[in-house]
């Protein structure tokens, strides 16, 4: 049970979350929860790729002098600098979509995705 | 010969310190953007001869080639690059005579959605090939909104598509990094074979999702129409002419390079043929005349990718030169619509009739670029559609070729209706003031003549750029051969 | 639930089961499959070029204090991804940071006259005053995270983040506190500019975009790591400068 | 050199639009004296047949060969095509003042001549086909730029039409291209000959349908009426007489020089005719039949006449399809003779619209006292539409009917004869409202055109009657051609044609028909006059007359006719093909209905969709 949750918790838990904020962009009427479901996907696939680049019992890849030397075990550092450039896109996408969401609302005086069909066809 | 990160590094800082030119003098922003642009083109002018003898690899940081990030810069990267910052420098020129509210952060935007799509047509990297996604669609969700009215809504629509289809892109980076070991598209490509079918299947699908909403493959292109017609005029010009571009190579570059199985060109053929039709269909209901060039566009990419996904060297050589056509076309279209639009001060198709005498340039702008899409002989859509009919039909693929010709009439039907609206018929309307196009048309009438009659202008590159965009194993080659 | 909401459920299950099935793959002979859990093969990646700081030099050992002169200083490895050898797309990241914060201005459409405040009047005295505390720390952790992010966990994004938070702060509790908008541009475009200054830099002395032009020094002293210093100092700044921008917009909107 | 053909009107074309802006004459001025030129000097060609011209172009990696030469059959439309525009640019100059794209018309005219040209001296098909797209875009715009409402919607309908064909053309040209590596027509030819017959009949079916669209031939006339009806009226004489024409050059084109004909000669046959080229011969029958009833039920003048030439395209079509030496040297006359009484009814036309400003014939009438020479051009004419010795027209139709009783083609003949005498009951109707009658009280001004416009309508009527009474001047020139494409010739003098059941001397009918004309003269002087009475001085029984117009004679002229055909009428084939494409464009209404209906989420399922559908179909495959 317990090596299941470990080997599953980070991939399947990863994909879980993929898979809820999906959904979540997919069913839900309000946009800042929309917005928030994407960040959701967002997380879950920043999770998975840093599980992607895990190695058991490895350390974090700094030079320092717990590990004076790169012939300790490390994790990947490629996911986590890919992480941290895709957190950031996350947040500016997010960010930007809020203050859409804002403008959005002074004009339709409401949150309900359903309702601001403006724009069709 | 001047080094080519320029193009992208360039923009990037002209963006950065566009804040600060607008504070030395407020009509700097709009002169940047056109000499930036016009210095991309000189730039690539300049490395031409050399780009069609061998690709260009620029490392960048000074790391060797396939292990850190590099741009690649082959005959197809090079038209690719050309008609990004030919549109640019265009609509630049257009620009000119027009006022935005923020103006230093429009054409900072408008400079980043230009160095975004050249760097997707340049890099050599898969995540690299990502982040300049990314800043070309966040530039087109705020250069969106300079239009105000609807356009927020349209905008939030395409960021929450481009959010879906970023997680899709970066599940396929980290799947493809993982099974790989590598983010370089050269070394990916080289052990691509190996992979196992399934996991390849999934994870080409990914890309085939993450990349069609920026190619607008149906079904993925519902945000286009509502973009290109909420958007202003000169944005959803680049958007059609270059965005669009760079989409269909950054398609062609992973499907070729990285996952060249029949399968999977047998989707987008398939896909294409889709987007084609219904493109021209819905295009024909509209009411709206950007809407109805947005919807076109569509069609075009379809038909873009339809050609392309035959494979074979003609059919590539076909469908670039059709990408080609429909960057200058559509470019011409949309700033002419433009004009047209805020002379009679309505988006509808029947609002603008009678403005042929009116706003003669403008109308003119129109009418040819409508005939160069339709195929009018001595223009460039001719030529490329009797390429596209001759290299569909070489393939037999007699299906495609007929649906493509059918496609074609429907947009003759609603072309030569908006044609005949501006010409034969009058309507008393107040026509307000405009901005001047008169440089913009003469250039791309210039263009569309140009390479109707004489298109051995630019046959070596498309040759040379389907040949290499054909063999895979060549560019897998260059780029790993410094080992 | 309604019938949509059913469907896309359906749909997204399919989806992810099909991700998920990625995973279970068993490999045939010779076929390239996603690792298992914790079994990375870092050996096999371009990671290792990294951790043996080796891509352009024949270095197989790094160690702590003594090796000197590699070809990327940093000693933290994902700093040296980040800052050096993919310092291409943490460039292209601030770029989309600025841009978020340029359309976020344009976005919300800020006119002078009508800006609103977070900040009660009155807001309570222990917050304003456990905030007054706070500021000064969390600029002096901010700048030390940035500062040595090329020897502990942390770096620009992290130290330009905790800097923002500290605006942030002094924002919602402090209704006389005001960013002018030009010093917040000013530092934004400078530190865009100096990013891209050194890469000019580079290129102009080295032969190629954002390459290192400066001595690396010894793995682990503070002094070390040629550029990597540099380049985070200006996404700190850059990277402040964006966050307050942003949560000032989003505020005063 | 041939390429100047088509070269000088094209520049001619710019200058002309250039120097319209100046002065509204200089256009028409322009058109007139290149027609003039290139008449000139196609005369002083005539004969050197093996005149050709050819470049090698390698463009985007295919090897393309343009080829150009002098055929008899090609010379003879060159001249047809420069005499008719010379005749009609004359008549334009005077009423450029109407209109309103002086300057575009000029510019499309010179530009439609000159790929007329293109298309007529075109030995493959890829110059053909770059010719004949120009030629449809410019006259295009030409039909365009009417001043009705409708010729928007008309020159839309015959784009659509001419383009769609244009295609299969295109698909067609390109698939031999594939085969032979080449579009020349010789080498196509023989590869044709040589494939498994089918495929080559599918082929040329597909490379002749543009013809059949130009010709206006049955099920594809859709848009001759409107196209007709609401062209410029000057561009109505050249639509009808010559564009229709340059569709019959393609189809003899196809049927001799790309040996269409000798493909199917052994395909099953009906009275030695194979049952395809009769079936070619029905359409052209059917063409006659419903041109003519459709030209019966006419209010408007110039529609009418539309239909009236749809009619007369049935014959020559009859006479290309059966192929005999008297069916083809038949055709070929009333081919001819057809352009020439064909553009006289146009220009008289337009001469009345000129004047008058109207076509709708219930609002003319009596212009007889007014316009006594477009009466007469407009009666000699008619005269010769109908067949009625001695004018050309009957020449051409009798030479048809020889060569259907001939082989024994009945119902052909029927129809043929049909045509003929029904053709004078519409005829007859626009000579008797809009010329004889009485006037109208709101023309009582007018005066005759201008002599620039009198000039050609004169010349047309010369030429009617003299080839009414030698065509053997015309069968010079059809026995050279019927010699080039391997058809037997006919045997003729200078007024004499030989036919299957004897020879047709029109001296002798000419002499007779002079007589009959004097006595006529005379009995007309000598009888006692008619009072004239208002037309619309009708007797109401006191009541309010509110549409003095539907008291009119002219109004619902045929009425009792109309209503055999009634039911007919109703199901037009124009309304069939309307509902057939909007029908069909109805689906990418529901399309956009069902997917573009403005909701994001629904936008981003499809995505997800999208790959779920992709990976299923690579699990199952």
């Amino acid at each position: 049970m317990l090596n299941f949750l470990e080997e599953w918790s980070f991939f399947g838990g990863s994909i879980l979350l993929i898979f809820i904020g999906l959904y979540g962009v997919l069913s839900r009427k309000n946009m800042i929860k929309i917005l928030i479901s994407l960040g959701l996907m967002d997380t879950g696939v920043n999770l998975l790729l840093v599980a992607l680049g895990y190695v058991e019992a490895a350390n974090a890849p700094i030079i320092n002098s717990v590990n004076p030397s790169n012939a300790a075990a490390f994790v990947d550092p490629i996911p986590q600098a890919l992480v941290l450039t895709s957190i950031v896109i996350g947040t500016a996408v997010l960010a930007l979509g809020l203050a859409l969401v804002m403008k959005i609302y002074d004009k339709y005086s409401t949150l309900n995705i359903s309702e601001i069909r403006g724009l069709k066809w | 010969m001047v080094n080519l990160t320029l193009i992208i590094a360039l923009p990037l800082l002209m963006a950065f310190t566009m804040p600060i030119f607008k504070m030395l003098n407020s009509k700097l922003p709009k002169f940047i953007a056109l000499l930036t642009t016009a210095f991309n083109l000189i730039v690539l002018s300049s490395n031409f001869t050399e780009i069609m003898a061998a690709p260009l690899i620029l490392e960048l940081g000074g790391w060797q080639a396939p292990f850190a990030i590099n741009l690649y810069v082959g005959p197809l990267a090079l038209v690719a690059a050309f008609l990004i910052n030919g549109s640019a420098f265009i609509l630049s020129i257009y620009n000119l005579s027009q006022d935005y509210q923020f103006d230093d952060k429009f054409y900072l935007l408008f400079l980043m959605i230009t160095a975004g799509a050249s760097g997707m047509v340049m890099t050599g990297d898969l995540f690299n090939l990502f982040v300049f996604i990314e800043i070309t669609s966040i530039a087109a969700y705020s250069l969106t909104t300079f239009a105000g009215g609807s356009s927020y809504e349209a905008s939030f629509k395409y960021l929450i598509i481009g959010g879906v289809g970023s997680v899709f892109l970066l599940l396929g980076i980290g799947f493809t990094y993982s099974a790989v070991g590598s983010l370089n598209l050269a070394e990916i490509a080289a052990s691509a074979g190996l992979i196992n079918p399934l996991l390849l299947q999934i994870t080409a699908l990914l890309f085939l999702i993450g990349i069609g909403i920026e190619a607008e493959l149906f079904p993925l292109n519902f945000w286009v129409p509502d973009i290109y017609t909420e958007a202003p005029t000169a944005v959803s010009g680049i958007m059609s002419g270059a965005v669009s571009a760079a989409g269909i190579y950054a398609l062609a570059r992973i499907f070729f390079t990285l996952f060249p199985a029949q399968q999977f060109f047998n989707y987008l053929l398939v896909i294409g043929v889709i987007t084609l039709i219904m493109g021209e269909l819905i295009a024909y209901q509209q009411e709206n005349i950007k809407r109805m060039l947005a919807y076109s566009s569509l069609a075009q990419m379809g038909l873009i990718v339809t050609v392309i996904s035959l494979g074979t060297e003609a059919a590539v050589k076909a469908g670039l030169f059709q990408l080609i056509n429909h960057s200058i076309l559509k470019v011409l279209l949309f700033i002419s619509a433009g004009v047209l639009i805020s002379a009679a001060g309505s988006k509808k198709i029947k609002d603008l009739a009678g403005l042929g005498t009116k706003k003669p340039t403008a109308a003119f702008g129109f009418t040819i670029a409508a005939m160069g899409i339709l195929g009018v002989p001595f223009l460039n859509g001719f030529i490329s559609k009797f390429m596209i009919i001759s290299s569909s039909l070489n393939a037999d693929q007699f299906l495609i070729t007929f649906l493509i010709l059918a496609a074609a009439l429907i947009e003759i039907a609603y072309y030569l209706k908006v044609v005949q609206k501006l010409y034969f018929e009058d309507l008393e309307i107040e026509v307000k003031n405009t901005a001047v196009i008169t440089v913009p048309v003469i250039l791309l009438t210039l263009l569309i003549i140009g390479l109707g009659v004489y298109p051995q202008l630019i046959a070596e590159p498309l040759e040379k750029a389907a040949a290499e965009i054909l063999n895979n194993s060549r560019y897998i080659m260059t780029v790993l051969g410094g080992i | 639930m309604k019938f949509r909401n059913l469907i896309a459920l359906v749909i997204t299950a399919a989806f992810a089961l099909i991700i998920l099935q990625a995973f279970t793959i068993t490999p045939a002979a010779g076929e390239i499959t996603l690792n298992e859990f914790g079994k990375a093969d870092i050996n096999n990646r371009t990671a290792q070029l990294y951790l043996n700081k080796s891509v352009n030099t024949d270095n197989k050992k790094v160690i702590y204090q003594e090796s000197k002169n590699l070809e990327s200083g940093s000693a933290n490895i994902v700093t040296s991804v980040v800052a050096n050898y993919r310092s291409f797309d943490t460039l292209g990241e601030i770029t989309v940071l600025f841009l978020a914060a340029a359309g976020i201005g344009v976005v919300l459409n800020l006119e002078n006259s009508k800006k609103k405040k977070f900040a009660a009047d009155d807001s309570s005295l222990i917050l304003n005053t456990g905030i007054k505390l706070l500021f000064p720390l969390l600029l002096l952790a901010g700048t030390y995270i940035f500062v040595y992010g090329h020897l502990s966990p942390g770096g620009g994004f992290q130290g330009g983040a905790v800097i923002a938070t500290a605006f942030l702060l002094k924002m919602l509790s402090d209704n006389k506190f005001e960013i002018k908008e030009i010093s917040i541009t000013l530092v934004e475009s400078t530190a865009g500019i100096s990013f891209v200054g050194l890469g000019l830099y580079g290129l102009v002395t080295r032969g190629s975009f954002l390459e290192n032009f400066m001595a690396t020094g010894t793995v682990g002293q503070l002094f070390s790591a040629g550029i990597i210093p540099l380049i985070y100092i200006a996404i700190a700044f850059k990277v402040g400068a964006e966050l307050t921008n942003i949560v000032k917009n989003l505020i005063e909107a | 050199m041939l390429t100047k053909y088509i070269f000088v009107p094209a520049a001619a074309a710019f200058a002309a639009y250039i120097l319209n802006k100046k002065n509204k004459k200089a256009g028409a001025t322009i058109t007139a004296l290149v027609s003039a030129y290139l008449l000139l000097s196609l005369a002083l060609i005539y004969g050197s047949w093996e005149l050709n011209q050819s470049f090698n172009l390698s463009l985007m990696g295919y090897q393309l060969e343009f080829l150009m030469a002098l055929t008899p059959l090609s010379w003879l439309f060159a001249v047809l095509t420069s005499a008719i525009s010379l005749l009609i640019a004359v008549f334009s100059i005077d009423s450029q003042a109407d209109f309103k794209f002086s300057s575009v018309f000029n510019l499309n005219f010179l530009l439609v001549i000159g790929s007329i040209m293109g298309v007529l001296f075109a030995r493959d098909f890829l110059t053909l086909f770059i010719f004949w797209e120009l030629m449809t875009w410019t006259s295009f715009y030409l039909i365009s730029s009417g001043k009705k409402k409708m010729a928007g919607r008309a020159a839309y309908r015959y784009l659509i039409l001419s383009a769609a064909a244009a295609y299969s053309f295109l698909m067609a040209v390109i698939f031999i291209f594939q085969q032979t590596g080449s579009f020349a027509f010789e080498p196509a030819a023989e590869f044709l000959l040589n494939n498994s017959a089918p495929q080559s009949i599918l082929l040329l079916l597909a490379i002749s349908l543009p013809f059949w669209v130009k010709a206006g031939i049955f099920p594809l006339h859709v848009w001759v009426k409107d196209a007709h009806g609401n062209a410029p009226k000057e561009f109505s004489p050249f639509l009808s007489g010559m564009l229709l024409k340059v569709g019959f050059y393609g189809l003899i084109v196809v049927f001799h020089q790309l040996s269409f004909f000798k493909i199917i000669e052994n395909t099953i046959a009906y009275r030695g005719l194979p049952l395809l080229s009769y079936l070619f011969a029905l359409l052209g029958a059917v063409t006659i039949i419903t041109g003519t009833i459709l030209a019966i039920r006419q209010e408007d003048m110039k529609k009418l006449i539309a239909y009236s030439s749809i009619s007369q395209m049935g014959y020559i079509i009859i006479g290309i399809a059966i192929a005999t030496p008297l069916g083809f040297s038949g055709s070929m006359l009333h081919l001819m003779n057809h352009l020439i009484f064909k553009s006289t009814i146009f220009l008289a036309l337009a001469a009345v619209i000129y004047r008058t400003g109207t076509t709708k014939m219930y609002e003319v009438g009596g212009l007889i006292f007014r316009m006594p020479l477009t009466f007469a051009a407009y009666l000699t004419a008619i005269i010769a539409l109908a067949g009625i010795p001695p004018t050309n027209g009957f020449i051409s139709k009798w030479v048809i009917y020889q060569a259907l009783i001939e082989k024994g083609y009945l119902f052909l003949a029927l129809a043929a004869f049909f045509g003929s005498i029904a053709s004078f009951m519409y005829v007859f109707k626009p000579l008797s409202t809009v010329f004889l009658g009485q006037l109208k009280p709101q023309h009582q001004e007018i005066k005759e055109v201008p002599l620039l416009m009198k000039i050609p309508m004169l010349i047309l009527i010369g030429v009617i009657v003299l080839f009414g009474v030698f065509p053997g001047i015309q069968m010079n020139i059809i026995s050279q051609i019927s010699g080039d494409l391997g058809i037997e010739t006919v045997n003729y003098s200078l007024y004499s044609i030989q036919g299957a059941f004897g020879a047709w001397n029109s001296l002798y009918i000419f002499n007779v028909f002079a007589a009959g004309f004097v006595i006529a003269l005379l009995v007309f002087g000598l009888a006692k006059k008619s009072k004239l009475v208002g037309l619309l001085d009708t007797y109401s029984s006191g009541e309010y007359v509110t549409d003095a117009e539907s008291y009119h004679y002219a109004y619902q002229y045929y009425r009792p006719f109309d209503r055999l055909f009634d039911n007919l009428a109703a199901k037009s084939l124009t309304g069939f093909y309307e509902t057939l494409t909007a029908n069909l464009l109805k689906s990418g209404e529901s399309f956009r209905r069902i997917f573009a209906a403005g909701r994001v989420q629904n936008y981003a399922l499809y995505s997800v969709l999208l790959f779920v559908i992709l990976a299923a179909v690579g699990w199952i495959i």
